[in-house]
């Protein structure tokens, strides 16, 4: 079990303007819930870079490679045929196969590393329980830090987010 | 998958040794249903050749008929008999969907009641009590041309014991003008056969010898060989034709000039004076006597080279002005005495049995495998004067329009259900043997003829035996069997006569028509009518127009812009009180006011496949000049209908020649060839090595002559099936052979080209196919996997000959007009090759077939397939060997050599496609004279 | 706001997502052992027949050779079913009254045929002839298993297109000298690998042909 | 709405939601979906028992081909393709657009694409199926289609990987699975705002389920968006390389008219073309059904009318090289081609086709026509029938005049071709009128973002 103070604001400059000061507050910043997708803010989270690109180009490879290999195998080895006097070995036409399954393949082994590194799908959640990440979908910007154990130190943190624009802190627990 | 009817159900159809329908959706086990005993020499599976002989109009041509236990799929031709030298017409071998159709009559019917050969029996018994009580006084015998000796034999003996009997006979396509022409020059009838092998210059004149008929294969054969150039052998004659209505004599022609029929005979007389007749000259335009003058120059420069030719459609004395003429040409012509054991006249004999009924002297009247009460001139109303008979039996093989107006309708045998003779035009008997077992009910005219001189249970087996004893009195046994094996009796040809005297005809001037003359031909796919139930045959496009499924009024341009006339416009044509109803179709070649019928169409009762389609010519058939009907009012309905063809662009516009080129017989013997060809053009593609066999065929365009012999033959080889005028109207057809003509600006067709697959060493088919239905084998052969194909038609999208041909709908098997939906159809079936399934894609195989069984039986013999060994179905039909088939892996062999040859090319080879299938460019030898003058 | 999902739903939704991705493929699995399996095939099923005729006492215990039978094996495509007229050459003279014969009597007397079942069978559209894999030395049993020890006959082989052309790409493995055709009992000797090249040689078989389509389409 | 959320405005363009704040979006868009009592739904039900009726004749049709097989149709012994070709090539055209939108304009930073990319890649979605439906029909045995895929089975063989149409059945079904990722991946953050809209437990449950328990978190978002982004990446030449193929299914032949180097790029352009008409129709359509005048702007139809004129200069000048090029290869048969493009059987088709795709689109020279929402709707539907006739005429104008001249044919349509083609029709406007009333019609959460960009401008 883990607390957290959630602090919503209205608009996303607010909120990354406490975010990038939140050490002022004496809170760890844990997370941010936003209903569109604010570069700056992973950045602040340290999850800027991510290898999902590696992964889908490696899977798009091995779906392409794989496909390629199916082609060559099976017109060369398994069961040649002179087709209209073409070479049983073709490149030319043996690439638009893999190269359409290789960027479906790309696509596919992309959805399912995110669904990954997302850890979704996840339909029950501890934070569904709280009431203002309802809105975290829809208008609201919310800040999702650790706050301090000292009770005091909290309570010093509740009061500079909402001097920082948050219109409410509400605790949370995960 | 269903490709039902399979070869087993056949195989179960015919071991019950009958075609009684088996449960075709039966449960998805299969029953093997042996024999119970064995026949002897039969081994399951492998077919059995049997000869016999077809007639057409009465006159025999050879067959060899293949058989699959006691089943005939397929006849192709006898090599021994004169009238098909190994050939076969398409009449011969549609008799095979004749045997098999269900519209067949198939039991006795009384005043259309269903009755018994047991009740007719006993009316005939006391019928022929009557009649013998007033020695046969109005008894009389009405058939078709009768050749068969055993027949004759037997009417001669009814007419013995019934001394006042009458035999009429009478043939639709009948030659009264030229009986009546060699009587009116030699004094008697005789029988002209050109050799045609042997003239340099041929000159018809509305003759059509290469057209459909009962020696056309002899003709075609004799044709053929002078027309060979081949690098160092040349032997080439030159064939002029002048006629009204285009014909394939006149298609294959080196010059022809259209003319009216009453033009025709003022040209003959040009000639004759031109030898030194001194006839009155008759008129005859610029155009007509300068190609008359040049013939004559031809004929003068070839001695005893020369022929000429007339047609039935001119009168007597052109005939025998014609005979004058070849006897001062010394033409290459053999006289032999008819076969035809009547004297009389076709007409008159039909006319005398109206008058007789007319005249309350026919109480008995027995119709032998002949239909006047259809195929007579309108004016003669055969059919109603028939009706008027008491008792009238008709013996034929349908329910017809004569059959409707008889008492008794008897069911006929088949020929290939009988035993019979017959005799060829020039004379030679053969035996007609039976390759099944009668499929219903039926008896052979022999039968018949037994029953009325009282013999009730005659075998016409023992019947045809008896006459033929006389030919071999010692070891009748040894012969019989010689005989059959033959397919026919050697030496019992007629000899050639002496050439007889002949006498100048005296020509009364003639009248020049004030209207446009309507003449009639028999139809080149259903020949007088009597093949209209024929689908194979009314699926068979008309050699120069492509039609199928009807006939119409053919026109010359000219005449169709006078009259503001359109292709498919419906007009009337009246001539007294007869009138018709046809679409017109404008023909290049014909004369200008002529207009041109086929007979044929029109039928009343026919079947289900054969009624209702065009129009009756027969209607206005006069009965004076038979083949003419002069001055017929030509009148636009204003109604229109859609003329079906299966070629629709005949213009093959200056560029794209190179489908067809044309070299003259002086470019060739000059060595100057252009046929602008583009072949072996450079390819990124790797050569494919082909280590054993290369099948390959060359089609020599000189040769081809239209007959269609081969497209007939394609489609009994290889199961193709039927379509239906509906189909063939949405522009869908399943030849997988096609024969295409093309035109140019001149009353003569450019010519024929028979197209099958160009199995294509790089088929552009085959890379397009998704799924390797469509690949290549090790010996080249572009094959079609039916069981692969899933339909995509990219390959025929993809072809540039256009050969490949999809099932658009079941027709195999579930489409009407293939098989009726009858049960006795899919016998038809050859079990060698698969019965095709909707949506399948098909083609040209080579008749893989053959080569697979030719394949096995070598590789048993641990040898090489020999040359000449594998025959295609196409190859085997051509008359004039057009087609030929090999290994071009064989430098030797034909194929090789023929590619060799300089007149060589590949169609549409600039496209790189390889072809496998190749041709020999058309030579023609046209007149220098002609050609200069028009320059 | 209150959870809308309970604990568990996650993992059903994994559980979901994995089964589309997983779904096709054993479909696919699945087909091709159903294709395979005698449910298709036929193989190893025992048919009923009009008459139990036992290959195990006629071929085996009596030791008839198929030819006896099954005439035109070496000349056609087709075996052959033999006669009636066949089977009352012993018949008319050995348990002329058992039971289990009055369909072959009954066929014989009234010359109707006897509806035998088929076991071995190939669809229409391919051609397949008997006698030139006897020439080229592929005995009865490679095919048809031991006959002579069923006592009702059963098709010994997939007979699937895959079966087929295993042996027609590399016929060496199934071939024996033709004296040994009809010979129920043999077996590949020991250097079978040798002797059925031997064979390849001596029968003049032409591999590179053998998987062309046309050879068994038509 | 408290007041508080508003975003302070300043270089508004492309969207213009009551007091521009993002709850305002959020409404619009979701407000079909959750107050449905609220929302009049009568053209919505006239709209769908029309398309309705549409599809059960379409399943009548199909029936009926399987029945009889595809002799129904006008398709004979030279024109062995037809309609079904064509409808195929026009509705893969179609299906190419919403990808286009989606991730071409995406990587161009054009951001106007924010509101009209959902639906433009729901009719991809339906558009590609529909199109895939077609070559299916077409086949003769369809029953075995599954034979162009590379499965293990007893016959021991594959398909045939020469041919142009293994090729583009991998292309359209890499296409359509691509798609619906791309699509639903779209939709996920959408579809968790919804289900926290909604009020039902059964709405609450199935957004639920489908929003995959998404929660908005930016850790979430950079992965997602990484993965959205590099999707647009990879459609883009997915897009390319389908039509491409399609264009190749012709251009990979040699038959005169269709053997052209030309035919990929000019049918990726044409795609293009004809899909872009379909997206105005489309956005149009929503936009008024569902008053979504605030996201879709006149500015909208301005620049899409932009583009179709730009892409009928291109088609102009495809057509011209055509010409240049039948001329310039020598190649009588190419000659010939194009005169009988100009004096055949077809003319008619040929110059309403030039008429449609070339002439007419110039009148969006004029900022009057581009802003006049009706006639660019109007005009794009023209471009869209010309669209279809190019591509009859493609099939038919080759196959009626190939090499074989005794086999010139012409084609004869019957009315089961008729049928098919507009029934088709009828199942495109069911599916999509299911789809309003079942997702997000418009993207929400990217809205939201160029609301959040336009704010900062």
């Amino acid at each position: 079990m883990t607390k957290l103070l959630l602090a919503e604001f209205t608009r996303p400059e607010a909120m990354l303007a406490a975010a990038r000061n939140v050490d002022q507050s004496g809170c760890r910043l844990a997370d941010a819930f936003t209903p569109f997708p604010i570069e700056e803010m992973a950045e602040l989270l340290d999850a800027a870079s991510t290898s999902l690109r590696v992964y889908m180009f490696i899977g798009g490879l091995i779906f392409a490679v794989g496909a390629y290999a199916t082609e060559s195998l099976s017109a060369v080895y398994l069961y040649p045929f002179d087709s209209g006097g073409r070479p049983l070995y073709s490149w030319a036409t043996f690439v638009m196969f893999p190269f359409a399954i290789g960027i479906f393949g790309a696509a596919l082994i992309g959805f399912i590393v995110t669904m990954v590194k997302t850890g979704l799908p996840r339909l029950h959640h501890p934070l569904f329980s709280f009431e203002p990440l309802e809105r975290a979908t829809q208008d609201r910007f919310i800040l999702a830090l650790e706050p301090p154990h000292a009770t005091s130190l909290e309570a010093r943190a509740r009061a500079w987010l909402i001097e920082a624009g948050a219109i409410d802190v509400t605790e949370a627990e995960t | 998958m269903s490709f039902a009817p399979d070869r087993r159900d056949a195989l179960k159809l015919l071991a019950m040794g009958a075609t009684a329908a088996l449960g075709a959706c039966g449960p998805p086990e299969e029953e093997i249903v042996p024999y119970v005993e064995m026949p002897e020499g039969l081994t399951p599976g492998v077919p059995m050749q049997f000869t016999t002989a077809l007639p057409l109009s009465g006159y025999a041509r050879g067959a060899l008929v293949t058989s699959y236990e006691g089943r005939p799929t397929r006849i192709e031709g006898n090599p021994r008999h004169p009238a098909s030298l190994g050939a076969c017409d398409i009449f011969a071998q549609a008799e095979i969907m004749t045997l098999y159709n269900p519209d067949r009559a198939k039991a006795v019917l009384n005043e259309g009641n269903l009755s018994s050969w047991e009740d007719f029996e006993k009316a005939l018994l006391s019928q022929m009590q009557i009649e013998r009580g007033r020695r046969g006084s109005k008894l009389t015998i009405l058939t078709g041309r009768v050749t068969s000796p055993t027949m004759v034999r037997q009417i001669q003996a009814l007419l013995k014991s019934f001394p006042g009997a009458q035999w009429r006979r009478y043939e639709p396509i009948h030659d009264d003008a030229e009986i009546s022409g060699a009587t009116m020059a030699f004094g008697r009838p005789l029988l002209p056969i050109p050799r045609l092998d042997q003239a340099a210059v041929v000159v018809s004149l509305d003759a059509d010898p290469l057209g459909p008929g009962p020696y056309q294969l002899a003709y075609a054969y004799a044709f053929a060989q002078k027309r060979l150039a081949r690098k160092g052998v040349i032997q080439f004659g030159r064939l002029y034709a002048v006629e009204s209505c285009l014909s394939l004599t006149g298609a294959n022609s080196d010059e022809r000039l259209a003319l009216p029929p009453h033009l025709i005979r003022g040209f003959i007389v040009d000639i004759a004076n031109r030898l030194g007749a001194k006839l009155p000259q008759e008129a005859l335009g610029d155009d007509a006597s300068r190609f008359a003058a040049a013939v004559v120059e031809d004929l003068k420069a070839n001695p005893g080279h020369g022929v000429f030719l007339v047609g039935r459609g001119q009168p007597a004395e052109t005939h025998a002005l014609c005979h004058w003429i070849n006897r001062a040409l010394k033409a290459p012509v053999d006289y032999f005495p008819p076969v035809d054991p009547v004297a009389s006249t076709h007409v008159d004999s039909l006319r005398g049995l109206v008058e007789d009924i007319d005249n309350g002297r026919v109480e008995s009247l027995f119709i032998i495998g002949c239909n006047p009460a259809y195929a007579a001139p309108g004016e003669l109303a055969v059919d109603d004067a028939i009706a008027k008979v008491p008792f009238s039996a008709y013996h034929g093989l349908y329910d017809d329009e004569t059959a409707a107006r008889c008492k008794w309708r008897l069911p006929l045998s088949h020929t290939l259900e009988s035993w019979s003779d017959l005799r060829a035009l020039d004379g030679a008997v053969s035996v007609v043997q039976p390759l099944i077992r009668p499929l219903y009910d039926t008896r052979t005219a022999h039968q018949l003829l037994a029953l009325m001189g009282g013999m009730l249970s005659a075998s016409s087996y023992q019947l045809v035996r008896e006459t033929l004893q006389a030919r071999a009195p010692r070891d009748f046994e040894t012969h019989w069997r010689q005989w059959l094996h033959d397919g026919i009796i050697q030496g019992s040809a007629n000899a050639p006569l002496a050439p007889p005297n002949v006498t100048l005809p005296h020509m009364d001037p003639l009248q020049a028509p004030r209207g446009p003359s309507l003449t009639f031909a028999p139809d080149p796919s259903i020949w007088d009518g009597s093949y209209a139930n024929n689908a194979w045959l009314q699926e068979c496009p008309k050699p120069t127009t492509k039609e199928v499924w009807g006939n119409s009024i053919h026109i010359s341009p000219s005449d169709a812009a006078a009259n503001d006339l359109e292709e498919g416009d419906i007009v009337t044509l009246r001539r007294g009180e007869h009138s018709l109803e046809a679409p017109v179709n404008i023909v290049q070649g014909q004369a200008a006011g002529v207009l041109g019928a086929t007979l044929g169409y029109g039928r009343r009762r026919a079947g289900a496949i054969g009624e209702g389609l065009g129009f009756d010519a027969y209607k206005l058939m006069p009965i004076g000049t038979p083949w003419a009907a002069h001055n017929v009012a030509l009148s636009r309905t204003g109604a229109r209908s859609t003329i079906l063809r299966t070629q629709r662009s005949f213009h093959l516009a200056p560029e794209r020649r190179e489908i067809y080129p044309t070299v003259t017989l002086q470019g060739f013997t000059e060595g100057n060839i252009d046929i602008s060809e583009r072949r072996g053009l450079p390819t990124l593609l790797p050569e494919w090595e082909y280590d054993s066999y290369k099948w390959a065929m060359s089609i020599d365009n000189t040769l081809c002559i239209g007959c269609n012999a081969c497209l007939v033959a394609c489609r009994s080889e290889n199961n193709v099936p039927v379509v239906g005028p509906i189909e063939v109207s949405m522009g869908r057809e399943m030849h997988w052979l096609r024969v295409d003509v093309y035109y140019r600006d001149e009353p003569t067709p450019l010519g024929f080209q028979p197209v099958p697959c160009m199995h294509c060493e790089k088929a552009p088919c085959e890379p397009v196919c998704p799924v390797e239905a469509s690949v290549h084998d090790s010996e080249g052969l572009n094959v079609q996997v039916y069981n692969r194909c899933i339909g995509t038609r990219f390959c025929q999208s993809n072809c540039p000959y256009k050969v490949r041909r999809f099932n658009f709908f079941g027709y195999a098997t579930d489409d009407v007009y293939a098989n009726l939906h009858a049960q006795s159809f899919d016998a038809q079936f050859n079990p060698d090759v698969t019965v095709r399934s909707r949506g399948v894609m098909e083609k040209c195989t080579y008749c893989l077939q053959r080569i697979s069984r030719a394949r096995r039986t070598a590789e048993k013999e641990n040898r090489r397939i020999a040359e000449g060994e594998i025959v295609t179905a196409c190859q085997a039909a051509c008359p004039t060997r057009a087609i030929i088939f090999g290994d071009l892996s064989n430098a030797d062999g034909k194929v090789s050599q023929l590619r060799n040859e300089p007149q060589h090319y590949e169609m549409l080879g600039h496209l790189g496609t390889r072809p496998r299938t190749t041709y020999l460019a058309a030579i023609e030898n046209p007149n220098p004279a002609l050609r200069e003058k028009e320059e | 706001m209150a959870q809308i999902f309970r604990p568990y739903a996650d993992s059903v939704a994994r559980v979901v997502m994995i089964a589309i991705l997983v779904l096709p493929f054993a479909i696919v699995g699945i087909a091709y052992g159903v294709m395979w399996s005698p449910y298709i095939t036929g193989q190893h099923l025992t048919l009923e027949q009009p008459v139990p005729f036992s290959h195990e006492h006629h071929a085996g215990q009596l030791g008839l050779d198929c030819r006896y039978c099954h005439t035109s094996v070496e000349k056609a495509a087709f075996a052959s079913v033999p006669p009636t007229h066949t089977c009352m050459t012993c018949h008319s003279q050995l348990f002329t009254n058992a039971e289990l014969l009055a369909p072959v009597r009954k066929s014989f007397a009234e010359h109707m045929p006897i509806k035998w079942t088929r076991v071995n069978r190939l669809p229409a559209y391919v051609y397949f002839d008997h006698s030139i894999h006897i020439a080229k030395g592929v005995g009865c049993s490679t095919c048809h298993g031991r006959v002579d020890r069923m006592p009702l006959v059963q098709q010994a082989s997939p007979l699937t297109m895959a079966w087929c052309l295993a042996c027609h790409r590399d016929p060496a493995p199934h071939l024996r000298p033709r004296e040994e055709i009809f010979n129920m009992s043999w077996s590949p000797p020991g250097d079978q690998e040798q002797k059925g090249s031997d064979l390849v040689e001596r029968y003049h078989i032409r591999i590179d042909h053998l998987s062309d389509c046309s050879v068994c389409h038509r | 709405m408290s007041a508080s959320n508003e975003v302070p405005a300043k270089a508004e363009r492309w969207l213009q939601p009551p007091g521009r704040s993002y709850e305002a979006i959020n409404e619009l868009v979701s407000a079909p979906l959750l107050k449905r009592k609220k929302w009049s739904w009568k053209f919505w039900w006239i709209a769908f028992m029309a398309s309705l009726a549409l599809t059960a004749l379409m399943l009548v049709c199909i029936s009926w081909l399987f029945t009889k097989g595809v002799g129904l149709w006008g398709v004979n012994t030279t024109n062995v393709w037809g309609f079904a070709i064509a409808n195929y090539v026009w509705w893969i055209g179609i299906g190419n657009a919403g990808t286009l939108i989606s991730a071409m304009l995406l990587l161009m930073r054009q951001r106007w694409r924010a509101s009209i990319n959902r639906f433009a890649e729901a009719m991809t979605l339906f558009a590609a199926g529909i199109a895939g439906l077609f070559p299916i029909l077409h086949l003769g045995r369809p029953l075995y289609f599954y034979w162009l895929v590379p499965y293990p089975n007893t016959m021991a063989l594959w398909p045939q990987w020469r041919s142009a149409l293994i090729w583009d059945f991998w292309a359209i079904l890499s296409y359509i699975l691509f798609s619906i990722l791309f699509w639903y991946s779209g939709l996920i953050p959408d579809l968790a705002c919804v289900r926290d809209r909604a009020k039902t437990p059964g709405a609450r449950f199935w957004f639920g389920v489908f929003a995959l328990g998404w929660r908005g978190s930016a850790r979430h978002w950079q992965i997602y968006h990484v993965y959205h982004t590099t999707m647009a990446c990879l459609g883009v030449p997915l897009v390319i390389s389908l039509h491409s193929v399609v264009g190749l299914d012709f251009a990979a032949s040699l038959m005169p008219g269709w053997s052209e180097t030309i035919y990929p790029p000019y049918f990726v352009v044409g795609a293009m073309y004809s899909g872009f008409t379909m997206v105005i129709a489309l956005a149009a359509a929503v936009r008024w059904g569902f008053s979504l005048q605030a996201l879709i702007t006149v500015d909208h139809f301005d620049v899409m009318a932009k583009i179709l004129l730009a892409a009928s200069i291109i088609m102009s000048i495809s057509y011209m090289t055509e010409w240049f090029g039948a001329w310039y290869s020598g190649e009588h048969e190419e000659r010939s081609l194009v005169a009988y493009e100009f004096r055949g059987h077809y003319r008619a088709l040929y110059y309403a086709m030039l008429f449609c795709n070339c002439f007419l689109p110039q009148i969006f020279w004029f900022r009057a026509a581009r802003r006049n929402i009706a006639l660019v709707v109007v005009v794009g539907l023209v471009i869209n029938i010309g669209m279809w006739l190019e591509r009859i005429n493609i099939v038919w104008i080759t196959l009626s005049h190939g090499y074989a001249v005794s086999m010139w044919r012409v084609f004869h349509p019957t009315y089961w071709d008729y049928l098919l083609m507009f029934s088709s029709l009828g199942l495109f406007a069911l599916l999509y009128l299911l789809l309003c009333r079942l997702a997000p019609i418009v993207s929400m959460h990217e809205t939201r973002r160029l609301l959040s960009q336009e704010a900062q401008q």
